[in-house]
């Protein structure tokens, strides 16, 4: 039962989002366009290229939308609304995002492609880097909470939130949580400009409609992971906790598209050197900070 | 065209019979979701006053997420061709409009042909959209065929590009499996990586031809790896007369008359002709750049004369090129256009990449304009009214300029003196032409650099700029101001331009914005602020000046002179000067900014970062149809 | 018990199915993700032993490491692709005798032992998790730190080894950092 | 309870000796590592049985594992940085083509 509503949660989310960004790129709200152009899709040719590496071909899109999924098995919607509310739950988050990595890479190599295989090793230099600024600022609101289980890391914002605890902590997992899942200014690896769909342009048919969904899922989950990791979860006045859940996950995803919208995309050289010189120390700052605010403020 | 022809569609015939309500479900999902991909480009789609989006359809970066080939005014032989590689890639089921022009012999016929006009792209989407709800699923499909998607596969040796074969087999020098690629394919010196054989963009891979020999083929025969193999391929080395030896590449003590392997290591022996001398190859070899040839004699013997087994890695990447990090690292020749959602339509970038670097790169136009009309023949002799509506037909980014310019020259020909009248209106209509042509760089650069917003704003205000009267630019201008402040204040915009596409200080031969933003720091940020000031710049002269006219040529008669003029185009200084017979074009020379500019390319893109060097190129506005060849 | 024992059972044959693959496979990508997919296979194990640390652990760095170790396969080898199907090892009958007598031998130490009685239960994921990280900070602290102070040298190490020699223009060492 | 505990070590001592094999008889400095890699693997599979089902009281047991996946990033970082190098300085990081560094 929990499974079916979190999933349909999930695909809810994946199909407002897919409305939103419609919207952004023809200036019309039309919320039956995802559906028709999902199935559009699957009736459509689904071509593989001259010679691929099927494996990685096939399996690429089917291991995004896996990890996306198991990702957000791990995040609770309300106190009893989880698949599995593990032991290590915030390190699980990490661990599932960290296969998007093995994900875009196969995706790359897969198509035989040079628009996909630059794209793919371009994500790979994207995630090492920005896979830190995941892994910390969650070390932080690990601290606070004392624990690595999400639900007690949301019970730990009952009286104040994270984002104001350590607002450090959410610009960087915020900025770290859209280049993680590569959507515009951080969409080199798939950059129609510069690569012409990167990973994702030898999709087509079936194929190109799991892709798609599953990056889809990954902000979704992505959200999900920055409310309940900075924004309180399910807390919140009138509405029942699993609204409060949605509500916020939505807008921290919307925010995540209408970023991307209204900025260029960002320089290479610069997302590696901001991240490795700035970003990294501003975590681990970051990290004292909060250690010394729990030592400090009973 | 009233009876639509069938559709092409997915192919899979055996679905008809049983998912006939799913099919219905599906063509009309067909016809809600249309893609298109634009050829040449969205920015000649712009210039023509098109605006896509408009109609309900997206519009696609890549041939893969696209069903709608939408072919803008009239195509070049070569960029037919181009067309047809696209469609080809395109997934079934895939549709073709034309507007404005005729369907190139490389395509099938258009589904849908109408007009160059918003209005008839409207029309023509509404019919496509009726005919696939009913359509897709037409029996009468065929299989899409054309000559330029017909390539010949030949098979070369990973390690040794000059063994060209036209049956796979394995290579006679190392006794490698021979890979397949398409004949006329350049492999890079010593590219022995399988990426570069297909690139989505140009190569033909075509799925109605599957040419799958790579795979099978390999898989084939990596099993029978046997020295009998290779010893079938030695044409060159193993003299008939010469007693044939089999050694270990590793151990040269073993020695032995039949192939097998080495009693020491396992390896394959190879084949050695009796009585070489080490010398030989020890000499070969130390005239190599490398250090260490301690051990390297046997390693060449081997390669020179058929090792199956074992390859020198040092063999293998001493001639590679050395990157900028003294790697030595295999680099791919990948082509960035015609048809890109980053550049130009029309302009075709190869640059040779070193991972996300770029080593080296060259900028070819397939649509350019031809420069120069000597002794034009009788029966193409074309009169001062044709020459006019050619010159600006061929540039659809920019067709006022040069038809003022064709005006200008042709009046100086007839000895007319300058007109005070039109001066106004014709430089109104110029100045309005470079108010859109900038708008219409700024959304490329936003396409570019994947920024929806800018692109979306300032397609729409070259749409509304494009036919506007000087009121109505006037009106137009606090919008073009905010545009320029929110660029302004765009954080990120900076960082990602400035100190990109660094023009050397000794170019020459710069004009137009370029050669004017070079004094302020000559950047990609620099010529950004450059073609905002003028786009300011021109409003104040519209506004001080006429109402912007088409310039018209004035009645010149059946004279005879020569004429030569100038004008500043939105993208620098263009020259024109020609001979008029009889009111006829006799001969002309085109000299463009362009031109010029192109040549620019491989300083600008060398040694740059692959996104750098794009926006290096973008920022310098080049108009393929400008290129004048 | 037995659903555990089965757990152990699959995963522990997924690792060594892919462990094998990682030998078997001539395009480097295929070798580089099947010895990713089986560090994944021996993290997944770690959890059906109950070890939920360690195992997510083990989960998380190897997707990064192996993608790391793809990346090197590519540069520096010949024929990543595995297309010209050659073959990249040696010495083959002496390593395969090697390698079976490792594996034999600590087979039979593992069967031959008397382990006495193992333990039926331990505590949950939370409480692991907790000790071990009073272990870590507590007891073990010198270990640790050793370990950590280690890494940085490392760090630093490789990628003073790994930039050019002569211009030392190439800032970026972050391909060693990991 | 004893039988998951061999089946485990049995499983660790197979991942040893493929990591064996593909050390030993792989030409390529990070085929080699790959190799390497294994045989920690299969070491940290008999740490982890060990601790589970023998000692699930002493934690340095569980510490242990996280040194030896110390070692293998260790083990990463300086052996690519080795490799870097030496591609740099040779051209190759094939083995058969180390013979400078025979003795």
């Amino acid at each position: 039962m929990t499974v079916a509503i979190v999933l349909l949660a999930l695909l809810g989310s994946a199909w407002l989002l897919a409305v939103i960004e419609g919207w952004m790129a023809t200036g019309r709200l039309s919320p039956a366009a995802p559906l028709f152009r999902g199935l559009a899709h699957l009736g459509r040719e689904s071509i593989v290229p001259r010679s691929p590496d099927r494996v990685f071909f096939e399996a690429a899109p089917v291991l995004l939308l896996v990890v996306a999924v198991l990702g957000m098995a791990v995040l609770p919607l309300a106190p009893d609304l989880i698949i599995a509310d593990l032991g290590t739950g915030a390190l699980f988050v990490n661990a599932a995002l960290a296969y998007v990595l093995v994900a875009v890479i196969m995706a790359g190599w897969g198509p035989d492609g040079a628009y996909g295989m630059i794209g793919g090793w371009r994500f790979l230099g994207q995630l090492i880097a920005y896979s830190m600024l995941i892994v910390m600022p969650i070390t932080a609101v690990a601290m606070r909470a004392e624990s690595l289980v999400n639900t007690a890391i949301v019970g730990s914002q009952a009286g104040l939130w994270n984002i104001v605890y350590q607002p450090l902590g959410f610009v960087l997992f915020y900025i770290a949580a859209m280049a993680l899942a590569f959507r515009a200014p951080f969409d080199l690896p798939s950059a129609e400009g510069e690569l012409g769909g990167g990973v994702d342009a030898e999709y087509t048919g079936v194929r190109l409609a799991v892709l798609r969904l599953a990056r889809l899922t990954l902000v979704v989950t992505l959200a999900s992971a920055t409310t309940v990791f900075y924004l309180g979860g399910w807390h919140g006045p009138l509405l029942p906790p699993s609204a409060w859940s949605l509500i916020k996950t939505l807008a921290v995803a919307v925010s995540m598209l209408l970023v991307g919208h209204y900025l260029p995309r960002i320089r290479e050289a610069n997302l590696m050197r901001w991240c490795w010189v700035l970003g990294i120390p501003l975590a681990l700052l970051n990290i004292i900070i909060v250690g010394l605010l729990i030592l400090v403020v009973p | 065209m009233t009876s639509l022809p069938p559709i092409n569609t997915t192919g899979s015939r055996q679905r008809q019979a049983r998912f006939a309500l799913l099919q219905k479900w599906v063509s009309r999902a067909f016809a809600r979701d249309l893609s298109c991909l634009i050829v040449p480009g969205q920015d000649v789609a712009l210039a023509h006053g098109l605006n896509v989006s408009a109609t309900g359809m997206r519009v696609s970066a890549s041939p893969r997420d696209a069903n709608v080939l939408l072919i803008v005014g009239g195509l070049s032989e070569k960029m037919g061709e181009v067309a047809a590689v696209l469609y080809a890639q395109m997934p079934r089921p895939r549709t073709i409009i034309v507007l404005g022009g005729t369907t190139p012999s490389s395509l099938p016929g258009a589904d849908v042909s109408a007009g160059l006009s918003q209005e008839a792209l409207a029309d023509a989407v509404g019919r496509l959209k009726r005919a696939l709800a009913e359509g897709a699923f037409a029996a009468s499909a065929e299989n899409f065929d054309a000559s330029v998607l017909h390539v010949q596969i030949e098979y070369v040796c990973p390690m040794h590009p000059e063994v060209v074969q036209n049956e796979p087999g394995s290579c006679p020098k190392c006794g490698m499996d021979l890979v397949a690629r398409e004949a006329g394919e350049q492999t890079p010196e010593g590219g022995h990586d399988h990426e570069h054989h297909h690139d989505h963009e140009h190569q033909s891979q075509d799925h109605d031809h599957d040419h799958d020999h790579d795979h099978d083929h390999s898989n084939e025969h990596s099993n029978e790896h046997s020295n009998e193999h290779s010893n079938e391929h030695q044409p060159e080395h193993a003299h008939e007369n010469a007693g044939t030896e089999y050694t270990c590449p590793m151990h040269p003590e073993i020695v032995r008359d039949e192939p097998g392997s080495c009693p020491k290591c396992g390896m394959d022996l190879v084949v050695r002709e009796d009585g070489e001398d080490e010398g030989h190859s020890e000499h070969e070899h130390s005239s190599h750049d490398h250090g260490e040839h301690e051990h390297g004699g046997h390693d060449h013997g081997g390669h020179d004369h058929g090792a199956s087994g074992f390859m020198s890695m040092i063999e293998v990447t001493k001639d590679l090129p050395r990157s900028a990090d003294g790697l030595q690292m295999d680099w791919l020749e990948v082509p960035f256009g015609p048809v890109f959602p980053g550049l130009p339509g029309g302009l075709k970038l190869t640059l040779t990449l070193d991972g996300d670097g770029v080593t080296e790169g060259q900028a070819t136009s397939l649509v350019g304009v031809t420069s120069e009309g000597e002794n034009i023949e009788e029966s193409e002799e074309m009169d001062a009214e044709t020459f006019i509506g050619y010159l600006s037909a061929a540039i659809p980014l920019a067709p006022v300029s040069y038809r003022l310019l064709v005006c200008l020259a042709i009046e100086q020909a007839a000895g007319l003196e300058d007109d005070s009248a039109n001066a106004g209106a014709r430089t109104g209509a110029l100045e309005r032409e470079r108010i859109a042509s900038h708008l219409g760089w700024l959304a490329q650069l936003g396409r570019q650099l994947g920024f929806a917003w800018l692109t979306q704003r300032a397609a729409t205000l070259q749409l509304q700029v494009r036919e506007a009267n000087r009121d109505s630019l006037a009106a137009l201008e606090p919008a073009l101001h905010k545009l320029t402040i929110r660029l302004g204040r765009t954080p990120l915009l900076k960082s990602r331009l400035k100190g990109v596409g660094l023009l050397p200080t000794d170019s020459f031969g710069l004009r137009g914005p370029v050669a004017r933003a070079a004094d302020e720091g000559g950047d990609a940020w620099a010529r950004l602020w450059q073609r905002l000031a003028e786009i300011s710049a021109s409003l104040d002269l519209i506004k001080s000046g006429g109402e912007p006219e088409l310039p018209v040529l004035r009645d010149v008669g059946d004279v005879s002179g020569t004429g030569e003029a100038t004008v500043d185009t939105p993208r620098g200084e263009a020259r024109l000067s020609l001979k008029l017979e009889r009111g006829h074009v006799k001969s002309y020379e085109l000299d463009t900014a362009c031109s010029q500019h192109i040549g620019l390319v491989p300083k600008l893109v060398e040694g740059q970062e692959l996104g750098d060097a794009l926006l290096a190129v973008g920022s310098l506005d080049l108009s393929p149809w400008e290129v004048t060849s | 018990m037995y659903a555990q024992a089965f757990f152990v059972a699959v995963f522990g044959l997924a690792a060594i199915g892919f462990g094998v693959v990682v030998f078997r496979t001539s395009s480097m990508m295929r070798s580089a993700l099947a010895l990713l997919f089986s560090m994944t296979a021996v993290g997944c194990l770690f959890l059906a032993m109950q070890t939920e640390f360690l195992g997510v652990l083990q989960i998380m760095m190897m997707a990064t490491e192996m993608s790391i170790m793809a990346i090197f396969m590519v540069m520096f080898m010949m024929d990543p692709g595995g297309l010209g199907g050659m073959d990249m090892s040696h010495q083959k009958r002496f390593s395969i005798g090697a390698g079976v007598s490792a594996a034999v031998v600590a087979i039979a130490v593992a069967l031959l032992s008397d382990w006495g009685p193992a333990a039926e239960q331990v505590v949950d994921a939370q409480a692991q998790t907790r000790a071990l990280g009073m272990e870590l900070l507590g007891r073990s602290m010198m270990i640790f730190e050793t370990a950590g102070i280690t890494i940085l040298t490392a760090m630093i190490a490789a990628t003073a080894v790994s930039i050019p020699v002569k211009k030392l223009a190439s800032k970026d060492g972050k391909e060693a950092s990991e | 309870m004893t039988m998951i505990l061999i089946l485990a070590l049995v499983t660790g001592a197979i991942l040893f000796g493929i990591g064996v094999y593909g050390a030993l008889s792989q030409t390529n400095l990070v085929m080699i590592m790959m190799g390497v890699e294994l045989m920690l693997a299969g070491a940290m599979v008999n740490l982890v049985a060990f601790w589970r089902f023998l000692h699930p009281e002493a934690y340095s047991g569980q510490m242990f594992v996280l040194v030896v996946m110390t070692v293998m990033a260790l083990e990463m970082a300086v052996g690519f940085g080795v490799a870097i190098a030496r591609f740099r300085a040779k051209g190759s990081v094939e083995m058969e083509e180390a013979e400078d560094l025979k003795g």
